[in-house]
């Protein structure tokens, strides 16, 4: 896809002209800030990039971007960005979704995308809410959370994105924050680079019908402790003083240690991100006991859908020769009147 | 295989032999018989002796209902004769029944005097009760009325068979082609083309190569030897357009026309689907034809295909997507979001008896007003129909060119009858089939997003990739020329209209409405889809008797052709029968405030050419 | 609250009082201005002044667009009257324009000569530029047709609260209270019950009800001290039918009804819902209802809740589901299985602009042909809509109570003009209203699951856990009166048509039709749904005129009321305004062969009185 | 729901008079006939019983079952019996689903149901393909595959249903096999045993369009080496000879060993099947290069969703009292014109 003798690009290259509609001081902000400029390093002829997204205020994404777009419908946003794929393998897709569009009405669309490994890089942004329809509950909300359709409290369990990933068998998962500019701008690189499906949870603010809803894991004073950042072949430390670690008890449940005592980081898990299981695991961490993993969970690399759908295309007409829409239409029980 | 038709070797008749103009056989068995297979065979022969033909399959939603039961009752039925063939016949002539359900499930439609051939062998107490007899029809007395042709099918099968080494099982399965082979002598078909179908089916194996080409000749042989026929019928060749044919099923039709329109339009076809009877066969063949530069996506469901389409049509490729009825609910959200990004993109409804499951293999007709009006908001979509099995690829194709035209989803409906039932086809050449190269749009100057064609009101259309044309689209409302998102409330209305327009303007790509039968007079016969052959044949009946009824048949559902009114003014009624409670019957009455009236019919069967000579005659008279 | 007309303690009036029988008010500011608070607290006191009334929110679809742009303006409009009203009013009297953006997006609905407020603080540099102004429009003589009141809000709210200790960020949301006072002394509003508001609404911070008391009243006092306004204006109170009334929008009293129906049916209401502008608030409305007895279940997507909705129903509660247009597509399957079932469920349909997502805060009626025939198969139901807010308690009561009279699918139609907009209603008595308990089946002898009511064709409703009713159902064709799966061909006629005439049958329900305005004549106005109260306005006006104009408002479009044949006849035109392209229209031209015409908006917005005048003015002369 | 009342009830009572109808040899008759053998045992009224179904061949299934019965729409299952379950919490709901019912059309209605928790038996049977529609892949055929609709292969990667579950927070998961009697039967009991959503996979044949799926299996020859049960508490031990077992390598990765020559059980990972993250990493093993999993994989207890749904309006009614419609009516801004 990168072109050598494409011109360089700047972040106000992928500005539109369109006035930008979300609340001031809502975390999309911030994210489209990130994408504008991750993308003009990528080396990927602007035309090149397409952004599709379904309905929701994060939705809105396409309209800012000076690149082809596609704002189209609540959750269908990975169905219509495989088969654009599909039917051009050479442009960069980007599906944007939020937590109801991907995970309530999109939820299969997503599982099947990431399923067939279709190289799209999915981001979804995680505000815990449905912002668009005004503050009802959405999947990712927490159990017994107050909102406009659950006065009393949800009486759901909220899934977690990256379990759902992993779950579907994606070959590329992470998560990352909307204000933690230079995570956000590694993780969106990474999603860029891997090969095949690329899913990024952004955990995003939306600071009019769910304020806070990640607050420690954006406060200065307690992000360190409440985060933890997965980095491959590295032991599992987090915290302010990064003097605390992950370890896995004797029954296989994961601890959350303090470093010093006799427990040095060689008892900590090492992480791995090509080991699903281990991605699974972590995922399993929730606050307040566990700090939430940031960074890459999971990047292994397989063949991906459009690749292997177009060899199969290469293989038929190398087999069969360029089709001849004569010799089909007279294939089969055939015979000559005279 | 290509062949011309006489094929030599017609063995020496010493019987007696008849002539007949038109003969219908319908052969029915266990789901596990091969009745299809047989009927297939039984067609292609037909052809390749020269008749014209109609075929009708029709088999259980069951994949394999238990043996011997009702349920699991498979038929195929063929018309054969030495004139035109509108239909695949309304009364059978010949029922091949190989056990107790089957004849009992097709009995009826025996003609009085009729030849009935009867597997004995499978008349076992056993399969009686299965089938819900008490006593045995063959000794009751009950089948008086036709000519009773009894033969131990299986067991001359098996002794046919007998030095081979087969199992039982084994065995058993050829005896459909003993059926074929006493048929095949009974009407002078050729059998080379079956015995080449053996050969080529089972090239993996010599034993069944043997096995079923033994069966085959059994049962020809068997016809010429036994006493049991004393007569043997001869259907002369029918006066056919000279050309190269083919017998070809609606769903494979339709497959090769987006193929053709997907070339001449010099794109890339891309198929989005989610398997659904009857629809399924069209992502079958479209699955292998790879080389044509074709790609399937079997999808996670309707909604998906669809949008995976839509999306592969943003991407510049044609988009198809295909279904059945219960996948047409699923795929109108996203038809709406083509009304307003107007992209082209072709859906085709195989439809079938509904509501809900209904009868999944049975044919009907009751999708029409779905299509034109099932999804929200104000959102019109051009609306075809396929009229016979080999039209589905003339209808396919111009359902492609207009999608591309005007850039809009195009609504293509066809049904199971269709769908399923072959028909001989003269295979035209594509150097002849209109050409329609698609120019993407490329120049940045002057470009909007939707600054309109000013004869076809179409916007234009942009590969992502192209430098310099970067834009967006979306479902919120758009404004004209620019695609702003806007909420002007003029606005509004002027894109809905133009949407309108553009839709309705597709009138002037519809050539003049023939008229079959007479141009003016008592009746009007207005049909659509799938009733073609049945309300031609009537339509000519009526006409050779001296009535003046005409034959309007609609290809176009929406917009309606130019001409109508016109046409509809020449005569005193008009009718319209439909597989369905009314649905093309009111919009024709709403558009046109004509007392058209219904004839409709709801039993996931095709109209009888009887039935509907029946209801003309009485609305001339009344 | 309740409190009866006429409050205690109307000021001494020193200045000019003048009479008015009618006023419109708009107030419009940006989304973060509480625009539609303030309008709807001036509606509730104004209903409390004792004046009819009618009106109409308007907001945008981003939650908060830029500050300051057009694309955030937020409006609502209130028209309160001595006499009967029947719409939110045409033009403008009074427009308050709390910033440039939201004057410029408003100015061309106030009437030559109107009272024209804004708040001068928010005319910077800035606000002109985001709002598209080169100059200032209060400089450069452009509002010179207008009376026009500069008032500086902002900084009067805020000094008003000055020794509070507020955020200046604080002091400033209270300006729309101030805006609210003044207004409401300019029209002798009492303002109690705003003061009860605030005081409850802000129950958790004194400070706040402070603040807001006293933006109020320092609003009110402005009015009575400044030199700007020297005339102040009063409206009568309107003839009012006596009794107890409140303020409901048409969403609440969906709510409402369906609650009222459950509870005369004596089931549990199960409601399975997904979001969806402007359908949302039903959801929200009844989940805190769940002491009568109210599941909701906010569903994964709209199929889930359909689905869900059936299955409550299955098990034998009063299932409802609620959406929008695009919603709407997604729960066609599901009632087409309600249909083949034969379960009672109410579809509620709060239309909006479409086509796809379109302007989903704007109103519309284009979803009725979807209604009646978006679904495969022949799968008719019932299709009502509500006329008014307060009527979409009557129509969500009766819908439920057809649909389990009946045992079939209910489509209820209202759109978000109703959903969003408010009148007084008279509440009724539950007491008053018709009781309709249900008997489930619990009898094993002579059971079959289709087994009819032989007036309603109804099915019996057994609700699993009935011991010795054990019985299967779903979509596959059914079975006469036993419901087992059926293929056969005159079962699948015959069960298709019992639907039909169940259905059908419903016209049996419907009370004579009431014809407004002349009872025959030249022009019949016939409308559904939201255009009610424009149509009757102008039918009104007319009859008042002279001109012999009757209007029919249409509450069941499927079936339609038997007698309207007769009353068609009695007029020489029909008219039928629609906020779509015609689809009612179409249905009346198909059914009944008369030359109706459309009279079509599609911009988002309802009719006003005045075209429906002019329309039927040239009608009646052409 | 038991009834001590109830009359004792047989196999034979559990069968409808309909007649089944699927191919001869068909896989779903060893699960009708067990299905059949357990409801009698679990003490529930018969009219308590509800099957509901989706469309396949396998959803046939409620016809055959003297129960209530819902035969609905393609993928939908789940969704009809949540809104069944939500409203009729006494009814014992279980819902019958194929592989392409379940996680193809139906997947977002699927692991909806899984994360609320709903008290339903799902009993997905996966033949890897879809019967019905005659031979079309599935999402849980393996990749390339020749089927109708793939005549050169499947270019997609199949979902685990198992992983699929647990990454949408089941709180049971279980696998089966179509003609392994006991095994089934014992599975289905805790699946009845469990209060929540009870997802059980069950391996079946379609003779007719994917003979021979599972093999290894069910052939007598083959089953010992090709499966491993997991049992709760116990190491992971298979092969016909119980010679072999699954250990976690230090890279945390499974592996697996022989008995003997120092390894030894207690070197094996004992199974947990509280555990989540060990779950999913089990849910990886596939052949050839590992025995497949069958049995409980995962079984945690927490509050279902109809349970706390009902506990919101018993908690209203208490609160606000029983509903008094007047009341409601009269309820915002009112006023009483005389
Ligand atoms: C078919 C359909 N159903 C419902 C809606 C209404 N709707 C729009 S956005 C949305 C949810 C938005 O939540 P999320 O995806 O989390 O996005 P956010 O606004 O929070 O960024 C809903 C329910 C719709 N547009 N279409
Ligand atoms: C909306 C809709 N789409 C498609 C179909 C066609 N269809 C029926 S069953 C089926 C798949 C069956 O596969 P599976 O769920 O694995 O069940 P099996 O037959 O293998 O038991 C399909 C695609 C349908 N009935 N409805
Ligand atoms: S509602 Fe929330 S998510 Fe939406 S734009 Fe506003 S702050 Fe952002
Ligand atoms: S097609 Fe396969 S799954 Fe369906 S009934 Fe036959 S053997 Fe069973
Ligand atoms: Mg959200
Ligand atoms: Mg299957």
């Amino acid at each position: 896809m990168s072109d050598s003798t494409a011109v360089k690009l700047s972040k106000k290259d992928f500005a539109s002209d369109q006035e930008v509609r979300w609340c001031p001081g809502c975390g999309d902000y911030a994210v489209l800030n990130q994408v504008q400029r991750v993308l003009p390093e990528l080396g990927v002829p602007r035309e090149n990039f397409v952004f599709i997204s379904g309905i929701g205020c994060s939705s809105r994404f396409p309209y800012y971007m000076n690149t082809y777009g596609f704002h189209s419908i609540h959750g269908r946003a990975p169905a219509i960005a495989t088969g654009l794929k599909t039917a051009r393998p050479e442009l960069s897709v980007w599906v944007v979704t939020g937590d109801g569009d991907a995970l309530s009405i999109g939820g299969n669309h997503l599982i099947h995308a990431l399923r067939r490994n279709v190289d799209l890089k999915i981001l979804l942004f995680n505000n815990r809410i449905y912002g668009l329809t005004k503050g009802q509950y959405s999947p990712t909300s927490e159990s017994g959370k107050v909102t406009k359709s659950t006065p009393v409290g949800s009486p759901d369990y909220p899934f977690d994105p990256i379990a759902i990933a992993l779950g579907a068998e994606a070959s590329f998962a992470a998560r990352s924050v909307d204000v933690d500019a230079k995570q956000l701008h590694d993780v969106l690189r990474r999603a860029y680079e891997h090969k095949g499906a690329a899913f990024v949870e952004i955990l995003q603010n939306c600071n009019v019908f769910n304020d806070g809803a990640w607050a420690p894991l954006t406060e200065k004073a307690t992000k360190a402790d409440a985060q933890i950042v997965l980095e491959h072949g590295k032991p599992l430390v987090f915290g302010k003083d990064r003097d605390r670690g992950i370890r896995l008890s004797p029954r296989l449940e994961p601890e959350v240690v303090e470093l010093g005592n006799g427990v040095s980081e060689s008892d900590l898990v090492v992480y791995d991100e090509r080991n699903p299981a281990l991605a699974y695991l972590l995922s399993r961490l929730e606050p307040p006991q566990f700090p939430t993993p940031v960074g890459v969970f999971l990047a292994v690399s397989k063949p991906t859908y459009e690749q292997r759908v177009a060899e199969q295309i290469a293989a038929a007409r190398e087999q069969l020769g360029e089709g001849d829409v004569d010799k089909l239409l007279r294939q089969g029980d055939t015979w000559a009147v005279r | 295989m290509k062949m011309s038709v006489a094929p030599p070797g017609e063995p020496q008749r010493v019987k007696k032999v008849e002539e007949r103009e038109s003969v219908v056989i319908r052969f029915a068995g266990d789901s596990g018989d091969g009745m299809q297979l047989t009927g297939m065979q039984f067609s292609t022969e037909s052809a390749l002796a020269g008749n014209d033909i109609g075929t009708l399959p029709d088999f259980p939603a069951e994949i394999r209902a238990p043996a011997g039961t009702l349920a699991g009752v498979s038929a195929f039925q063929v018309n054969f004769a030495s004139q035109e063939v509108f239909t695949p016949g309304d009364d059978v002539d010949v029922l091949v029944a190989m056990n107790p359900a089957a004849l009992r499930a097709n009995l009826g439609d025996l003609k009085s005097g009729g030849i009935l051939i009867v597997n004995t062998e499978a008349f076992s107490e056993q399969n009686l009760q299965r089938a819900g007899y008490a006593n045995s029809p063959l000794d009751d007395g009950s089948l008086d009325r036709y000519q009773v042709f009894p033969v131990d099918v299986t067991k001359l099968t098996v002794n046919a068979l007998q030095d081979l080494g087969l199992s039982n099982r084994e065995a058993l399965r050829c005896k459909n082609f003993f059926a074929l082979g006493m048929i095949s002598w009974l009407y002078h078909r050729p059998i080379e083309s079956t015995e080449h179908w053996i050969r080529v089916k089972f090239k993996k194996s010599a034993d069944l190569v043997e096995a079923n080409l033994r069966a085959l000749h059994a049962g020809y042989n068997f016809g010429e030897t036994t006493e049991l026929f004393a007569v043997s019928y001869q259907v002369k060749p029918a006066p056919i357009a000279p050309g190269f044919y083919r017998n070809i099923t609606g769903n494979n039709a339709a497959a090769l026309g987006f193929v053709a329109a997907s070339r001449k339009a010099g794109l890339p076809l891309f198929l989005g689907s989610y398997p659904i009877t009857p629809a399924s066969d069209i992502l079958h063949e479209l699955s292998s034809l790879k080389h044509f530069d074709v790609t399937t996506f079997q999808a996670e469901d309707e909604i998906a295909a669809a949008g995976a389409t839509l999306g592969a049509a943003f991407g510049g490729a044609l988009g198809i997507t295909t279904t059945s009825g219960p996948g047409m609910n699923l795929k109108m959200e996203t038809i709406g979001l083509g009304v307003m990004v107007e992209l082209p993109m072709v859906i085709v409804n195989i439809q079938r008896a509904g509501p809900s499951t209904g009868m999944p293999t049975k044919t009907e007709q009751a999708d029409l007003l779905q299509a034109m009006y099932g999804r929200h908001g104000e959102s019109p979509v051009p609306v075809i129909a396929a009229m016979t099995p080999s039209d589905c690829f003339y209808a396919a194709f111009e359902a492609a060119r207009l999608a591309i035209l005007y850039m809009t989803p195009v609504i293509l409906l066809t049904d199971g009858y269709l769908a399923n039932g072959t028909e001989p086809w003269l295979v035209p050449r594509f150097a002849d089939l209109p050409d329609f190269p698609v120019a993407f749009r490329t120049d940045p100057q002057g470009f909007f997003p939707y600054l309109r064609d000013e004869r076809t009101l179409a916007r234009p259309w942009v590969r992502p990739g192209t430098p310099g044309l970067e834009h967006r689209i979306g479902g919120l409302s758009k404004e004209h020329i620019t695609g702003n998102v806007s909420y002007s409330p003029a606005n509004h209305e002027q894109m809905i209209r133009i949407r309108a327009r553009k839709v309705a303007g597709i009138a002037r790509e519809i050539a003049p409405t023939p008229v079959g039968g007479a141009p003016q007079g008592d009746v009007l016969v207005i049909g659509w889809g799938g009733t073609y052959g049945a309300i031609a044949a009537a339509v000519k009946d009526l006409v050779a008797r001296g009535k003046a009824v005409g034959h309007v048949h609609l290809r176009y559902l929406n917009p309606l052709p130019a001409d109508l009114p016109d046409i509809l003014s020449r005569f005193r009624k008009i009718l319209v029968p439909e597989l369905n409670l009314g649905q093309l019957v009111r919009v024709l009455r709403a558009e046109y405030l004509v007392d058209a009236v219904g004839m409709n019919k709801i039993q996931g069967r095709p109209f009888k050419v009887s039935e509907l000579v029946t209801r003309v005659q009485r609305l001339i008279e009344a």
